[in-house]
């Protein structure tokens, strides 16, 4: 029963990591010997190839790191810095999680509400729909700065204004799945317990909650990725308060790309942990409900 | 103690060491004063904040406090903490500009977000179109001086204290550019001041209490220019992002300390020909107007003179 | 008969909120408190008209196709006048927030420099970025659906890359391909390429193993399995994808442009105009860009419904 | 019981009408077995649906129980078996049909005595912790089948309750319904495609015919009530299933 | 055609592993017709997806046509029809027959004769612009064996392909697959659940057992290939059925 190797995912995974990094490491030196190379020549200093090969893997701005670099920075940033330095990635990141959750959480609560809200009235539907939709246009860091400004004149400081930026960009994948998954109840099944003359309530619990748990996994998922970048992207207007936003801007605005790349690093690691902490849940919910897994 | 927040225009540097120096060594504390300061970012206009009621104080540049007051804020300059611009542009030597003459079919990298004021008007004054055509291309240019280590500009926007120093920390060297310090070329317009709203001031409480505030400022700047070391270090202390290094902190304190005010009664003081030349500098900016007529009631000296003589 | 004139009354209501929030002089409800009263009135009064045209369409009274956009229309109607009412009322600052009539007026006449920033931003970074996002995640997955291995490797990459915020990604790409639309373009091809991917790797193995069966049965080979029976499955997915990337594409172009760009293009405009408290200029570009980002996805909803007309979902909205 | 009169039920699609009912008259007694037989596509599962509830007719009328349908349904008046087995795939065989009866506010004790009962009857007595996707679709059916009979309804509308079984299990499902049937007294109404089972099941036959789905004809059986497999082998059944599929053929022209 | 020694399936699940089929021993000559009859969940679908290579056995052998069923499915010697119809709903009712013959590669003329030619057969020739969920159940059906027809493949493999038609049609189907059958001189695995159906297309009846599936009996019939409708009311009839009966009865106890 056991699988061929190649078919597994540790496997899979670790080929991918493997030719990531072969492929930066091909990338930056070509980038930055480039960029070495142009230095050198408006300096007219003369140059040999292997001279800014070598020189690319440590440049001071580079135009793209190499991995050793990034992970050197992240790593120590991580690990050789106390958590409660104002240096440590985990410092940031306890500060944007906070956001990240507190949004999330008031985002899936708000999904859920307008979706249940939708199905069960035909006047929402219709009415509130279309903007739920047009909602996603408006383009949020735009309005970021205008919120937390907004917020700030009636003294919500903080961290509730980037929770609501967060919560603005995950309720909308909430709110789509969970109308899908609502609307998902096979229709034999809604007959079914019309024939037993079943309430609405007894409809939604016993029938449509559960037709929509799947998709509402799918769109927890995609709704906690959207929280947490709601949060970092909260964190640049609000200024240099801290964050893995804030972070990545004063690495922007003080050229330290390496620095940038591992807060990168850091914020997607970050939202790749939280998904798989939801695609957790989704697993012991499904198995829970005895699906076949 | 009366609570006071201020906002500042940039985020946590020496650049408003004064302030943090005050908070640290308890000049606010000395006065019965509970200071908040509030950073500020690339989106954070200040003016809005100002507005919207989340500071009670804020540090603006004069060109937009000028500009937000004829949008209908009515806020006011009461007092100015530096005396001269710290503004320049930095172009390569290999891009063959040596005098603003070279402009011409260049492209500039300029900080807008209500910074570009004073750049539109030097350009109106040479006589460059700024929107294409014949001219001067212009870029907005981001959070960094990248665009000039990439080519992409022939002159960048900086800062003597701050993004001047990174450009040398980028790997150029003082003599492959080209500085044009909008001091030099007259179009200098005033920094760093500190503004309220027009209504507190006819509050004598309020107007008391922003004369603490701007004495113990003043005695925190006093104190910053005379030790730009430890200033540097309280400001690290007070940096939430963690980016700033010492060493660019204490560079920028040092040079940030070459422009505070020294015209009249020093720091704090507006001094009325420094701001006329202001206005004038704006005023004449044909093409791109910042302001179409002389601003009435933009500054005042009740809070200064009620610091000194307290 | 009582139906037509509760129907007039609420109407009536309404009228009066909307004379309200535009002949009084601003401040109204500092001046005279219990205006605000009128408020609940008037949203109430819409919510009540909005139910009855729902109840009309449903009984099919009304001719739908051209009732039903009221509905909406309505509803943001309510949200304006509420909007209006408020910041007009109680004087709000016109640097904070202003009145959706000042926006408008921003609209009409500015409109030669919002529609020079759309070019830049829409037509340019927008549409490029989309479509080279787009084609190339459809392809991969098409190419990654042929292999477990691949799909191991390339889906948690996937996952991974979509974590990362694009505001980290916009300097370094800006970076990259400098300031013109290039570099936005980069990045709406980044954010775009995975949700593509990830949806049409998803649609390709939503086939019903029964309809593999019988390919299987048929010897067909893979090329064929997948224009006759994997790609037709896989559309909806797909159209999931092409509508959540439109609204995606626009945002990412904007934000791209906080981090430099010439001096045009919608995300340079709201970040210059909010430095300068020109706050109407900036929710008017909000506005051009939400109107494109609801265009765009509209037209794509309407296409979907056309090729999809087999499809269960499309069917039963069709049966409504 | 159930009276039908002059009932039509017209869908409307996109491409044209279709008559799915036409002119439909129809009396059943309380206590009859009514078995609506014919060819697919007839109208027998929609006239079900009508008796249920679940369509509303565009012309005439039709009464359960004296009441309109939906009072019958509101009431909980039948128990509605579906062609498929529609069972919820997040509970056991067991919850499932526990659905009915949690709905209708039965004690947890009642509950687990019905359910026992019936899917012993059904014979899934040793699966009831097993999830539906666990079991052959014919354990399915049978499992769909229990659901029903836990309320012990008045009525009950079956639609093609055995078409997914084998016939060994079917006989016996047909034996066990008449078992049923004959203790309750209830009324069944039962769509059939199989000759046989009508004839081994019903009181009354009802053949219809499609295009539009219209009653061609209604035969009383003349066989006893409680029937046995044995009866299979009778004149009697042989006769009454060729009247049937007579008068089948009779209507229908495949080609 | 067909040769399966001592084959075994067992399919690895959760609880525990299913043994679907335990030693097979199985020889199907050309030309045969053969029925698989038994209780649900004996492995009758499992073996003949195992004839199709749409399933792996763990033991044993199989041979289809002197080949592997790999190399009969490559070769497009067999068709399949489901016991679902697994009609693609994007495509109409003649462009979803059209599916196995644009696979293979056939003109455009070939395909619109065969596909006119089985459509009739099966009744469907005014529907065949219709779409696959404008049917019904029974139609559907039908559409699915048109399209299994229409490549004329050496061998049909056919899962219960009659078990949603009404009993009239059936008859109809059966009478036209024995023709299709006699005219091409094809080989025909069918499933099914019917005696009756059994007995009137088969030549040779395979009867099945549960747990593990295997075969316990295999009843050659003493009937004529070629049988008609009116053979059902002889002698012979009845006492082929009554022994297929037996057979399935003596191996199953439902309680
Ligand atoms: N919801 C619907 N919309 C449109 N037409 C329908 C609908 N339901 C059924 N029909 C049509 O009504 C007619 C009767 O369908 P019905 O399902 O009642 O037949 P049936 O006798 O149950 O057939 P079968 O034996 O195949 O189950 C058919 O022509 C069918 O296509
Ligand atoms: N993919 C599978 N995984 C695990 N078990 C399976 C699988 N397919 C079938 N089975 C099991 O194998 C056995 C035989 O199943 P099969 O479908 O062949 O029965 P069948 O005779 O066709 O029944 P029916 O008449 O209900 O169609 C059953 O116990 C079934 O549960
Ligand atoms: C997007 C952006 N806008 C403006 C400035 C300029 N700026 C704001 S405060 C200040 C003082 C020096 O740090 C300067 C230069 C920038 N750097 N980036
Ligand atoms: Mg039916
Ligand atoms: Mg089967």
């Amino acid at each position: 029963m056991k699988a061929k190797f190649i078919h597994q995912k540790w496997f899979a995974i670790v080929c991918t990591i493997v030719s990531v990094i072969a492929i930066w490491y091909v990338a930056s030196i070509w980038m930055n010997a480039n960029q070495l190379a142009k230095t050198y020549e408006r300096k007219s200093q003369s140059w040999t190839v292997s001279q800014v090969v070598s020189e690319s893997f440590s440049v001071k701005r580079p135009m793209l790191p190499p991995p050793h670099q990034v992970l050197q920075q992240w790593y120590k940033s991580v690990f050789d810095t106390k958590v409660s330095s104002k240096r440590s990635l985990v410092f940031h990141s306890m500060i944007t999680l906070q956001s990240t959750l507190l949004g999330f959480g008031l985002g899936s609560v708000l999904g859920i509400a307008i979706a249940v809200g939708i199905v069960h009235n035909r006047t929402l539907e219709l009415s509130f729909m279309p903007w739920v939709i047009a909602s996603q246009t408006i383009p949020v860091l735009a309005i970021a700065p205008i919120i937390v400004v907004v917020l700030g004149a009636i003294n919500l400081t903080g961290v509730v204004p980037k929770a609501i930026i967060a919560m603005y960009l995950s309720f909308f994948p909430v709110t789509i799945g969970m109308v899908k998954g609502l609307r998902s109840a096979d229709k034999l099944h809604m007959e079914l317990l019309q024939t037993y003359n079943a309430s609405r309530t007894q409809l939604f619990w016993k029938l449509r909650w559960y037709s929509a748990q799947p998709y509402l996994f799918a769109s927890l998922k995609i709704g906690i990725a959207a929280s947490l970048v709601g949060a970092v992207v909260a964190e640049l207007p609000t200024g240099a308060q801290g964050g893995l936003g804030s972070r990545l801007l004063s690495g922007s605005y003080y050229g330290q790309t390496v620095m940038i790349w591992a807060t990168l690093l850091m914020a997607a690691i970050l939202g790749s942990v939280l998904v798989n902490i939801v695609a957790l849940f989704e697993r012991i919910l499904l198995r829970r409900r005895g699906a076949a897994l | 103690a009366d609570k006071l927040t201020l906002q500042l225009k940039w985020v946590t540097q020496a650049q408003f060491a004064g302030y943090y120096v005050a908070l640290e060594n308890g000049y606010y504390d000395d006065l019965d004063l509970d200071v908040t300061i509030k950073p500020g970012g690339p989106d954070i206009a200040p003016a809005q904040t100002l507005a919207g009621g989340g500071a009670d104080v804020i540090v603006d540049w004069l060109p937009s406090a000028l500009a937000t007051r004829e949008k209908g804020l009515p806020m006011v300059n009461i007092g100015q903490i530096y005396g001269k611009s710290g503004m320049m542009l930095t172009c390569l030597k290999t891009s063959g500009i040596s005098t603003p003459k070279d402009f011409g079919g260049k492209t500039l990298g300029v900080w807008f977000y209500g910074n570009e004021y004073p750049f539109l008007s030097w350009m109106s004054k040479l006589g460059y179109e700024t929107t294409g055509g014949s001219g001067v291309t212009v870029l907005k240019q981001g959070f960094n001086v990248d665009p000039i280590f990439q080519g992409q500009a022939d002159c960048v926007s900086t800062m003597t204290y701050n993004e001047y120093g990174q450009v040398l920390d980028g790997g150029l060297t003082p003599e492959e550019l080209t500085l044009f310090k909008y001091e030099d070329e007259g179009v200098a317009t005033l920094e760093d001041g500190l503004y309220v709203l027009e209504e507190d001031l006819a509050d004598p409480k309020m107007v008391e209490k922003y004369a603490k505030f701007l004495k113990a400022s003043i005695k925190g700047w006093q104190w910053a220019a005379e030790n730009p070391e430890e200033a540097a270090m309280i400001v690290l202390e007070y940096d939430d992002t963690g980016a700033q290094t010492e060493e660019h902190q204490v560079r920028m304190m040092g040079e940030v300390a070459k422009l505070l005010n020294t015209t009249g009664k020093g720091i704090g003081y507006l001094d009325p020909a420094a701001y006329q030349r202001t206005v004038d500098v704006l005023l004449n900016s044909d093409s791109t107007p910042v302001i179409t007529k002389e601003p009435v009631g933009a500054y005042s000296h009740v809070v200064f003179d009620k610091a000194m003589s307290m | 008969m009582t139906h037509s004139i509760k129907t007039s009354v609420y109407s009536l209501l309404l009228l009066a909120q909307l004379y309200l929030c535009f002949f009084f002089s601003a401040g109204f409800y500092k001046n005279q408190q219990w205006l605000i009263l009128l408020l609940p009135v008037a949203i109430f009064s819409a919510a009540k008209l909005m139910s009855t045209l729902t109840q009309l369409i449903d009984a099919k009274v009304v001719n739908s196709r051209y009732i039903k956009p009221l509905v909406p229309a309505l509803f943001a109607l309510v949200v304006l006048i509420f909007w209006q009412s408020m910041t007009k009322g109680f004087d709000v600052s016109k640097i904070l927030l202003p009145a959706p009539s000042e926006i408008f007026v921003a609209f009409i006449s500015n409109i030669p420099t919002l529609w020079a920033d759309f070019k830049q931003t829409y037509m340019k970074a927008v549409l490029a970025g989309y479509f080279i996002g787009c084609v190339s995640g459809f392809v991969v997955a098409s190419w990654a659906i042929k292999s477990r291995f691949l799909q191991n490797s390339l889906l948690p990459l996937g996952n991974f890359v979509s974590a990362i915020p694009i505001v980290g990604i916009a300097p370094i790409m800006v970076m990259w391909f400098g300031f013109d639309w290039q570099s936005k373009a980069a990045v709406v091809v980044v954010m775009t390429f995975f949700p593509m991917f990830i949806n049409t790797l998803a649609g390709l193995k939503s086939v019903d193993p029964l309809h593999n069966d019988l390919m299987h049965t048929y010897a067909a080979k893979s090329t064929q399995r997948f224009v006759k029976n994997q790609f037709p499955q896989a559309l909806p997915f797909i159209f999931n994808a092409l509508k959540l990337n439109s609204t995606m594409a626009l945002i990412g172009a904007i934000v791209a442009e906080f981090f430099g760009t010439p001096i045009v293009g919608m995300g340079f405009r709201i970040s210059t105009e909010v430095g300068r408290m020109n706050m109407e200029m900036v929710w008017a570009t909000i506005l051009v860009a939400a109107l494109a980002g609801s265009i765009s996805y509209g037209a794509l909803a309407l296409l979907e419904r056309a090729v999809l007309f087999w499809h269960p979902s499309v069917r039963s909205a069709q049966a409504k | 019981m159930i009276e039908v009169n002059d009932l039509s039920l017209v869908f409307e699609t996109n491409d044209g009408p279709v008559n799915a009912l036409s002119n439909i008259n129809l009396t059943v007694n309380e206590g009859d077995f009514v078995s609506f037989i014919g060819p697919s596509g007839c109208g027998k599962t929609t006239l079900l649906r009508v008796i249920a509830d679940l369509e509303k007719q565009t012309q005439g009328d039709i009464k359960v129980n004296g009441t309109s349908p939906e009072d019958a349904r509101l009431n909980r008046l039948y128990g509605y078996v579906f062609q498929a087995a529609a069972l919820l795939p997040w509970r056991t065989i067991k919850k499932n049909c526990a659905v009915p009866l949690e709905i209708a506010g039965h004690s947890q004790a009642h509950q687990t005595k019905q359910i026992d009962k019936y899917l012993k009857m059904v014979g899934l007595q040793d699966f009831h912790e097993k999830y539906p996707w666990q079991l052959s679709g014919g354990m399915q059916q049978r499992a769909s089948i229990a659901r029903a009979l836990c309320i012990e309804p008045d009525l009950l509308l079956m639609d093609e309750p055995f078409g997914a079984l084998d016939e060994i299990t079917r006989d016996h499902m047909n034996v066990e319904l008449l078992k049923i049937w004959q203790e309750t007294q209830k009324t069944v109404v039962f769509v059939t495609h199989s000759i046989a089972e009508a004839v081994m099941l019903s009181t009354h036959i009802v053949v219809m015919s499609p295009r539009p789905g219209r009653i061609t004809k209604v035969i009383e059986s003349p066989l006893p009530r409680m029937k046995t497999l044995a009866l299979r082998d009778t004149e009697a059944f042989h006769a009454l299933a060729a009247e049937i599929r007579e008068a089948l053929a009779d209507e229908h022209a495949i080609d």
